[in-house]
């Protein structure tokens, strides 16, 4: 109960969210430097270990080290997981911010492009393209798939902020002081929608690698480089779950379940944050 | 006068957003690498029908003649939407050929809508309860645990629960059916039970993840409610936690979650297809998957249509009905 | 409760499974069971002892009142196919030999040229509707086909078959448009089946053959369609009254099953958690750790041997590496056997399926038929045979230390002896020679610096395998096998998985480089004409064009010579097995196709319900469950003992 | 009828931030009390301390309030301290806020807004009577019935106000808080509610405590004043007397710098 | 100097359409409306309550909205339409410049205040480089009685409402214009403060020769600066003239009303009078007798 106590104040929250993905970073980023092999081939260990001092996670049917293979996976859904935010977020917010400041055609064409997008279940499509592209839907497709189905979101926010925007003082002032549409749109509106920003930059993190892992569970994403999706995968194909093999389906499974807990409370935390913030102002 | 304009303007977007995604839907397909007839002859072949190499030239002959997929690409492409749009015909199944892929669709379509509109119910319902208490007491411990378990349970992706769902509840604990079997007679009590009772995992995989959506959600607007002046005013007027919560709180808190739903159903319907595809629950989104699995292009032209046009009609109707609700819109 | 074996299992499972609970923080409610499915009844509504119940090979029906067989999206491997049809001719599994089904014994050629046929019809046949079956619905079916274009069979059967007269109620003639040496092989089953498909006369007649549903159907088999599931993932089938009168019923005697249910379980976790419930008793195709699961879990499981390698080995189709010679670097004989000396195959064995394969250096399936007659005989030329350096490349040891590797893996029912192991797991294979491997490629123009090989043109070698999606578990697995050995090898190689409308798009139109196929390396009689026919260089067609044969689009002069000379002669000639054993010495030489395994089919039974499967010590039927001679084996089957 | 005590009223319980600092007070039966003061002096906070809303952190910390309230016609006489005075609420002591736009409930209509008040008594029995008797009371103010079956937004900023000024005296309380209850709104209208205040009080002879940074507002309606500056009351009395003769510098400051139209104009300085 | 006047705004209207979502009926916001501000700095206002139309109006001015009808004129060229004649932006921008209602939102919260005055001395090309920039916003701000030094790097958050729109002034007054919008300048800050920057205007007026158009609804503070007045109600300019005219014998019925409602200090609404009247039988007021008379005292 203290700990969920904790949980209400928002620098906490944060600070385990951060801590989760700080660890995940960790995982991911640096330790697949230390890999001793390639934990992609095959056979360079044993089949079917348990977890022991050597293998920490055991090993898979196919002679891979789990926990290798783990800090792989999650480098390459990391990877994938924040181009795609990252890409999304900026093109969402430059978008967005255009056509709520800019208002007339250009508004209303890129309202458009966005409602229709976001009226598109992108699942079936991107189950279309991998299909009909086979294995060759490599991850960079799969990123900009993503990519295209997801900026609408930040876009439609945060064009309604900017309408709000607009409407604001001191962006007047700002046009009056004879600062360019640019600058207004970057230096004077956008610090108001950044916080807001990191937020959807989070969630866009999770929708990416959440949605690349299903592709990949279904068999649609490229089995041939270690995701977490891929990795469970593999796992179901050599039926770990049922041969209860609990470690090599778990591991991924439990850290995607830990990634989205820790960007989660990252994303609600700097949420809290920035409206307590507001709130003191 | 006024209302017929804005449902009008209204419908010319939803036509428009309809006619881009059939677009997009038509052309990517043909960028892609397979060709359905020889997808087709090889699904023949594959299954050891013998035939000489004159023979399977004479049945790729037949099979372009009956798909169509001759003429021009724009002259496809007319055809496609004048069919889609005016005749809401998609053409035969080719890999169930001559079935027409609306008749396959057809008996699929009530599956999904049912899961995903009962599902989605529950969810909305449950997740609005348990966010509201939770907003309007954040201290007490019940809605701390029932935040953390949505916390929890918000971001496990679909499919995992899917498959965690059915080895607890089909194997472990045979309290569940494997697949989807129905049976009774139509109408009838028993088919009712039965179709609930093989949509249970299903449904209760959505459920359970939308339901920790909506609690967050609720959560924050209850938290940003209770801060409102006119629950304050409410609350100085000596009314109880109960009055306030039933007839201040809820309404408005409930309210823009509708607009919610709107922007969630197509997050929500790529949920329903995964977890269809798991549980072999025969709704849409495993027509989907048989299809890319057979190259059925009309099979897949057409079940993808339908969700497009299923789901930005559910946008739209959400959209349409908003105002009728919120009455700081109805009456001006 | 009966005392249950899985208890002890299960209570492990469950320990876990509420730990994974307390993990999601779920607070799920435990519903309760109902009584629908308690063992006594299916949930179908049919007594449980009196039904068997089957796996559907494909998934779910999507249209599943349309069981017009005629029409090509129709399915009818829901019991259709397996139990309700029958054929003129079928096959006997065991013996390698087709039998006459419908006909009453097998074609009697009337002329040298092999183009006019007696073809016997049998007595006292009736159909589920009681009519009798006589020449006239066989002479129907031939003119509906041949009168309606619209079915994509008409053009095939027009092409081979002239006409169809009637000589009494029991017999007719057929005259082929071409010399037809085997006609039974044109109008009967040899694999899984064929597309002549009698139809009752009396119900067609008035109905469009393009349009007409067959629903429900008139059958001619012993079992009668009773109920299906509108989605379409089970269908039942009932034995009919008068099974008396059916070719089964002839052959055999009455099936027991009173109903057979076909039913699709969807997922493969889900077919293998049927079958461990009981909820299921024939398994189609599934993985080796499924099979081991189910063993683990269900001692009433068995698969095709009792012991290790559990598999049948008889499938008539093998896997293998092939490649498109027409574009280079595969183009060189040279290049493919270098590749194929870089594979350790021990290991691929492993990886593939945990070293349960018979491996297979010919291109045919290393079936206990065909290693009989072609294998085995061969492997002594296969000893001596020499690349063009002299280098012999056969390792004759190969099952032997494959099996002593899976000896100290601690896998039991390994045989010591030489020859048994050699039977079981192939006669031996290609050495994995890195050494050798690496001559070849630099003979043939590569060159390697630094650990990075080049090809003859200067650009890096790395290879594409494209492998099936999923839709053939052992190609797919063995692609990924095969990668690694010669990414191992230092030949960077990655797989592309396609699902089965690209995949095959990119197989006929020659859209690949190397793939693991086995469409063309199968084989199930000693007459090898049906599939070695592939490789006649006449096939072979511009890349991008589809082509129906021969998709490696290999041309090799005296290879066609010898198809050519097998063309002209009839099943039962005693030259088959000599032209036979040159065609593959031929394709050993060339090696278009690194053929490397027998197909392994986990084909599991539940023998909670029904015994006397077929199995390796009761062998008097292949387990092949979805071909059309699976109401032979159902007829056979016995209920098990109550206890 | 309020007796507040030497009493510092403040935010916050680990670092308490002083709002209100050792205040005396008394707000007499039938008057009309101003409490002057520009932003951050304290006034707000200690018009909710009187009118015992500690729900947002609010913390007497030393000082007492405590209320007398004779009830209208049975004349039965209650005492409470400011704690407990939320059983009164809507019954004795009622409230006016500030009329912003969201202080109504958005959803509900003025009817059900009116009526969610009243004590129980006053919602038992007939329904169909109890709007008859708002009616009529509204009426009394030049409200027309029709307000009752309006949503909140479809009335003007002056409506809303006036709405809840009767929603504050339908229920005949003894003392009415109103809290800048007129900020925001044009002249023409905080004069017709001001006097509809004024007109209440006088019906109902009972206490208003009106909290205005105007002192034009004090002038015209308050029956006493009260200046508050940075927490202290600096100045209290006779409102009269105050605009006649300012004893505090602030007070003099305030009073002066309110230009007039009778006064001098800054064209004049030339 | 050309002779024209500074602004001359004929027949100008605004029509908007109420309610959003279902189409809405058009209203004239602002409706045929006409003044001239001369070449003489003067202090114009325009006196309104809210949805007279007055903040729409400083709009149209300011650039902000664009009118429906009618033209503008500043010192003799179009505001409006696209003649090539039309003032452009930046020199615009040198000429008028705006005071808003609200300190507080005046800037943004994330950017320091002297951000403002630097990039308007620069973009406005008063100064050529950063150091003239802020010799210029030193300037200014000198002249409202702050200095560059005091505002260096500090935010909106840590500035007096009073001091934020002292700032604003200076901002606005950096490129030199010949017109200052206010829109409600004074509404929001403290009354203790009010009277200090109303005198700043009247300063600037002076010192400065700046035209203001000075948009209030306090008919005193509109009284007490400006030279000329108009009152607007319902879009439209009831009646306009010299403050002490306007004011000391309003003509128009609706001018007396506002300021009849003028809650003035010395004059008591005789409403209030009748109040006490009719409820004078029921209730002495205690204590009170002296504040019947106080109105002669004042």
């Amino acid at each position: 109960m203290r700990i969920l106590k904790l949980f209400e104040n928002a620098p906490f929250r944060l600070y385990l969210g951060l801590f989760l993905v700080a660890l995940f970073v960790l995982v991911g980023a640096i330790l697949p430097w230390f890999a001793p092999a390639d934990p992609l081939v095959w056979y360079t260990t044993p089949r079917n270990q348990d977890p022991s001092w050597t293998y920490p996670l055991g090993t898979t049917s196919l002679g891979q080290d789990v926990f290798w293979l783990l800090t792989w996976a999650l480098r390459n859904s990391l990877i994938l997981g924040l181009l795609v935010a990252f890409f999304s977020t900026l093109i969402g917010v430059f978008l967005g911010l255009a056509a709520g400041y800019a208002g007339g055609w250009l508004d209303r064409v890129l309202s458009f492009l966005m409602d229709a997008l976001l009226c598109i279940p992108s699942l079936p499509i991107l189950i279309l393209m991998a299909a009909l592209f086979g294995g060759q839907l490599a991850l960079p497709i799969v990123g900009v798939a993503l990519v295209l189905f997801n900026w609408p979101y930040p876009a439609r926010q945060v064009r309604a902020v900017a309408l709000t925007m607009r409407e604001r003082e001191f962006v007047n002032v700002a046009w009056f002081s004879g600062e360019s549409s640019v600058r207004i749109l970057v230096r004077h509106i956008f610090p108001y929608i950044a916080g807001w920003s990191a937020a959807n930059f989070i969630n866009t993190v999770l929708v990416g690698i959440s949605t690349e892992s299903a592709l990949a569970v279904i068999g649609l994403s490229s089995a041939q480089q270690a995701t977490l999706g891929t990795m469970i995968y593999w796992a179901i194909n050599y039926q770990a779950l049922l041969a209860e093999r609990y470690v090599w389906v778990g591991a991924p499974v439990l850290a995607i379940v830990l990634m989205f807990i820790g960007l989660f409370l990252v994303s609600s935390g700097l949420s809290m944050r920035s409206a307590a913030r507001r709130m003191s102002v | 006068m006024r209302l017929l304009r804005y449902i009008a303007g209204r419908l010319v977007v939803y036509a428009l957003v309809v006619v881009f995604g059939l677009t997009v839907l038509f052309f990517v397909p043909r960028l892609g690498p397979t060709d359905p007839i020889e997808a087709m002859l090889a699904k023949v072949a594959s299954q050891g029908a013998y035939m000489d190499a004159s023979q399977v030239d004479a049945l790729r002959q037949s099979l372009a003649d009956t798909f169509g997929l001759s003429g021009s690409l724009l002259e496809q492409y007319w055809a496609f939407i004048k069919r889609i749009l005016l005749t809401g015909d998609f053409g035969p199944s080719l890999s169930m050929y001559p079935t027409p892929v609306m008749e396959l669709i057809m008996n699929a379509l009530p599956w999904t809508f049912g899961l995903l509109l009962t599902s989605t119910l529950i969810a909305w319902v449950l997740g609005n309860f348990v966010g509201l208490l939770s907003g309007w007491k954040p201290e007490s411990s019940s809605s701390r645990v029932m935040e953390g378990v949505a916390i929890c349970l918000y971001p496990i992706p679909y499919y995992i629960l899917a498959l965690v769902l059915s080895i607890l509840f089909s194997y472990i604990w045979q309290i569940f059916p494997l697949t989807t079997t129905i049976r009774g007679a139509p109408w009838s009590w028993n088919l009712v039970t039965s179709i609930l009772w093989n949509s249970f995992l299903p449904g209760a995989s959505i459920v359970i993840v939308v339901f920790g959506w909506w609690v967050i959600s609720v959560k924050a607007q209850t938290t940003a409610l209770k801060e409102e002046e006119f629950v304050r005013y409410a609350r100085l007027k000596g009314l109880g936690d109960g009055r306030i919560l039933a007839r201040y709180v809820l309404p408005n808190a409930i309210l823009p979650q509708i607009t919610f739903l709107a922007l969630q159903i197509g997050l929500m319907f790529n949920g329903s297809l995964i977890t269809e595809i798991l549980f072999d629950y025969p709704g849409l989104g495993l027509l989907i998957y048989t299809a890319v699995l057979q190259g059925d292009f009309n099979l897949l032209m057409g079940t993808i249509s339908l969700s497009v046009i299923a789901v930005a009609t559910a946008t739209m109707v959400i959209d349409l009905i908003y105002p009728l609700i919120d009455p700081r819109i109805r009456h001006r | 409760m009966t005392r249950d074996p899985r208890n002890d299992k299960r209570a492990r499972g469950t320990l876990l499974a509420l730990g994974m609970a307390a993990a999601l923080g779920g607070t799920m409610l435990a519903g309760y069971a109902p009584a629908a499915f308690a063992q006594e009844m299916t949930d179908v509504g049919t007594p449980r002892a009196e039904t068997l119940i089957v796996d559907m090979l494909n998934a779910r029906v999507g249209n599943p009142t349309n069981m017009n067989m005629y029409q090509q999206g129709v399915t009818v491997n829901h019991g259709m196919h397996q139990l309700a049809l029958s054929q003129l001719y079928d096959i006997d599994t065991a013996a390698g030999t087709q039998i006459p089904g419908l006909a009453a014994e097998m074609p009697e050629a009337l002329n040298e040229d092999f183009t006019r046929f007696r073809v016997p019809l049998r007595e006292g046949l009736t159909w589920s509707d009681g009519e009798p079956f006589t020449a006239d619905d066989v002479v129907f079916t031939a003119e509906m086909i041949r009168d309606t274009p619209a079915l994509a069979y008409s053009a095939a059967f027009i092409d081979a078959i002239a006409s169809v007269t009637k000589v009494d109620d029991h017999t007719v003639e057929i005259e082929t448009t071409r010399p037809t040496p085997r006609l039974s092989i044109v109008l009967g089953s040899v694999i899984y089946g064929n597309a002549f498909h009698v139809v009752p006369k009396h119900i067609w007649e008035n109905e469009d053959p393009a349009t007409f549903a067959n629903f429900p159907p008139v059958t001619i088999s012993a079992y009668k369609y009773m109920d299906h599931d509108p989605n379409g993932t089970w269908f039942l089938w009932e034995k009919r009254e008068d099974w008396q009168n059916t070719e089964v019923g002839q052959m055999i005697g009455e099936p027991k099953p009173q109903y057979v249910l076909f039913r699709s379980y969807g997922t493969e976790e889900r077919r293998v958690l049927a079958m461990a419930s009981n909820d299921i008793d024939i398994l189609t195709d599934i993985s080796p750790e499924s099979l081991d699961i189910l063993r683990n879990q269900n001692d009433k499981v068995r698969g095709w041997f009792t012991d290790f390698p559990y598999a049948n080995l008889d499938d008539p189709c093998e896997r293998g590496i092939h490649f498109n010679t027409s574009i280079a670097p595969y183009d060189d004989p040279q290049t493919r056997w270098g590749l194929a000396l870089a594979i350790n195959a021990q290991r691929a064995s492993i990886a593939t399926f945990s070293g349960m394969m018979r491996a297979s250096p010919l291109a045919i399936p290393p079936t206990s038929v065909l290693m009989d007659t072609y294998h085995q005989p061969m492997s002594q030329w296969l000893a001596e045979f020499t690349l063009e350096d002299g280098y012999k490349p056969f390792d004759p040891d190969y099952a032997i230390r494959l099996g002593e590797q899976l000896r100290s893996e601690g896998v039991e029912g390994i045989p010591e002896d030489p020859e048994a192991l050699r039977e079981l797991l192939g006669v031996g294979w290609w050495k994995h020679d890195p050494e050798q491997a690496t001559k070849l490629l630099q003979d043939a123009g590569f060159t390697n610096d630094g650990g990075q090989w080049k090809k003859p043109d200067g650009t890096p070698f790395t290879i594409t395998i494209l492998a099936p999606a999923d839709f053939e578990v052992q190609s797919q697995r063995l692609a990924f096998a095969v990668a690694n050995e010669w990414t191992q090898f230092g030949i960077p190689t990655n797989v592309q998985q396609m699902q089965a409308g690209a995949f095959f798009t990119a197989e006929n139109t020659g859209n690949y480089e190397v793939g693991s196929y086995w469409g063309s390396s199968c084989a199930i009689t000693p007459d090898l004409f049906v599939r070695m026919e592939a490789w006649h260089k006449d096939y072979v067609r511009e890349n991008g064009t589809p082509a129906s044969h021969n998709q490696g689009r290999y041309v090799d002069e005296e290879l066609s010579a010898l198809i050519d000379e097998l063309r002209a002669i009839p099943a039962d000639d005693e030259r088959i097995v000599p032209l036979g054993t040159d065609i593959l010495k031929e394709l050993v030489e060339g090696l278009p196709v690194i053929e490397m395994f027998g197909t392994s089919k986990f084909v599991p039974v539940n023998e909670t319900y029904w015994t006397n499967y077929p199995s390796a010590d009761n062998y008097y039927e292949g387990p092949w469950w979805w071909w059309s001679n699976f109401k032979f084996i159902n007829a056979q089957l016995e209920p098990a003992a109550a206890d | 009828m309020i007796k507040v005590d030497n009493v510092t009223v403040g935010y916050g319980t680990t670092a308490f931030v002083k709002a209100v600092d050792r205040v005396n007070l008394t707000i007499n039966d039938n008057e009309i009390l101003g409490i002057a003061g520009e932003s951050g002096s304290g006034k707000s906070t200690l018009m909710r301390a009187i009118y015992g809303d500690f729900s947002t952190g609010l913390r007497i910390a030393s000082g007492t309030i405590t209320g007398r309230f004779a009830r209208n016609g049975t004349g039965a006489v209650t005492e409470a301290e400011s704690h407990d005075f939320g059983q009164l609420w809507w019954d004795q002591i009622s409230y006016i806020p500030q009329g912003s736009m969201s202080v109504l409930n958005p959803l509900m209509k003025v009817e059900k807004q009116v009526v969610d008040g009243l004590p129980k008594r006053e919602r038992q029995g007939n329904r169909a009577e109890l709007r008859r008797r708002i009616a009529t009371f509204l009426e009394g103010f030049g409200l027309e019935e029709s307000v009752l079956d309006a949503f909140p937004h479809q009335l003007s900023g002056g409506m809303r106000q006036r709405v809840l000024v009767a929603i504050a005296a339908f229920v005949n309380p003894r003392l009415i808080l109103a809290d800048e209850p007129t900020t925001a709104l044009d002249v023409v209208v905080q004069k017709k509610i001001l006097l509809m205040m004024v007109e209440i009080q006088r019906r109902q002879r009972n206490s208003l405590v009106l909290v205005s940074h105007d002192l034009g507002v004090h002038y015209q309606i308050t029956d006493r004043l009260v200046v508050m500056y940075q927490g202290k009351i600096v100045e209290a009395g006779p409102t009269a007397g105050i605009f006649a003769n300012p004893q505090h510098e602030y007070t003099q400051t305030l009073i002066a710098s309110l230009p007039r139209i009778d006064g001098t104009r800054a064209e004049a300085r030339r | 100097m050309s002779g024209a006047p500074i602004l001359e705004v004929e027949r100008i209207g605004r029509i908007y359409r109420r309610g959003g979502i279902f189409g809405g009926k058009p209203f004239y916001a602002v409706d045929d409306v006409s003044f001239t501000l001369p070449e003489t700095p003067k202090v114009f206002s325009i006196v309104g309550e809210s949805g007279s139309g007055k903040t729409t109006l400083a709009r149209m001015v300011l650039r902000l909205v664009e009118p429906t009808d009618g033209t503008i004129r500043l010192m003799g060229r179009p505001l409006t339409g696209t003649s090539k004649e039309r003032i452009d932006n930046l020199e615009f921008r040198r000429l008028v410049q705006p005071i808003f209602q609200n300190p507080f939102e005046a800037f943004s919260a994330y950017l320091p205040i002297g951000t403002y005055l630097i990039r308007t001395a620069l973009n406005l090309k008063i100064a050529r480089s950063e150091a003239e920039a802020v010799e210029a916003a030193d300037a200014a701000l000198r002249s409202v009685g702050l200095s560059y030094e005091r505002i260096r790097g500090k935010y909106i958050r840590q500035f007096s409402g009073g001091e934020l729109q002292r700032i604003s002034v200076a901002r606005a007054l950096i490129p030199n214009p010949k017109l200052i919008v206010a829109d409600e300048p004074v509404s929001m800050v403290d009354a203790s403060l009010r009277m200090s920057i109303v005198n700043l205007f009247r300063q600037i007026v002076e010192e400065k020769g700046v035209s203001f158009i000075y948009i209030t609804h306090d008919l005193s503070t509109a009284y007490y600066l400006s030279d000329h007045v108009a009152i607007m109600n319902a879009g439209r300019v009831v009646e306009q003239g010299a403050p002490g005219d306007i004011l000391a014998y309003p003509s128009e019925a609706y001018t007396r009303e506002l300021m009849a409602a003028i809650p003035t200090i010395g004059a008591r609404w005789t409403e209030l009078d009748e109040i006490d009247r009719h409820y004078a039988h029921e209730r002495t007021r205690d204590g009170k007798s002296a504040d019947k008379h106080h109105q002669e005292h004042s």
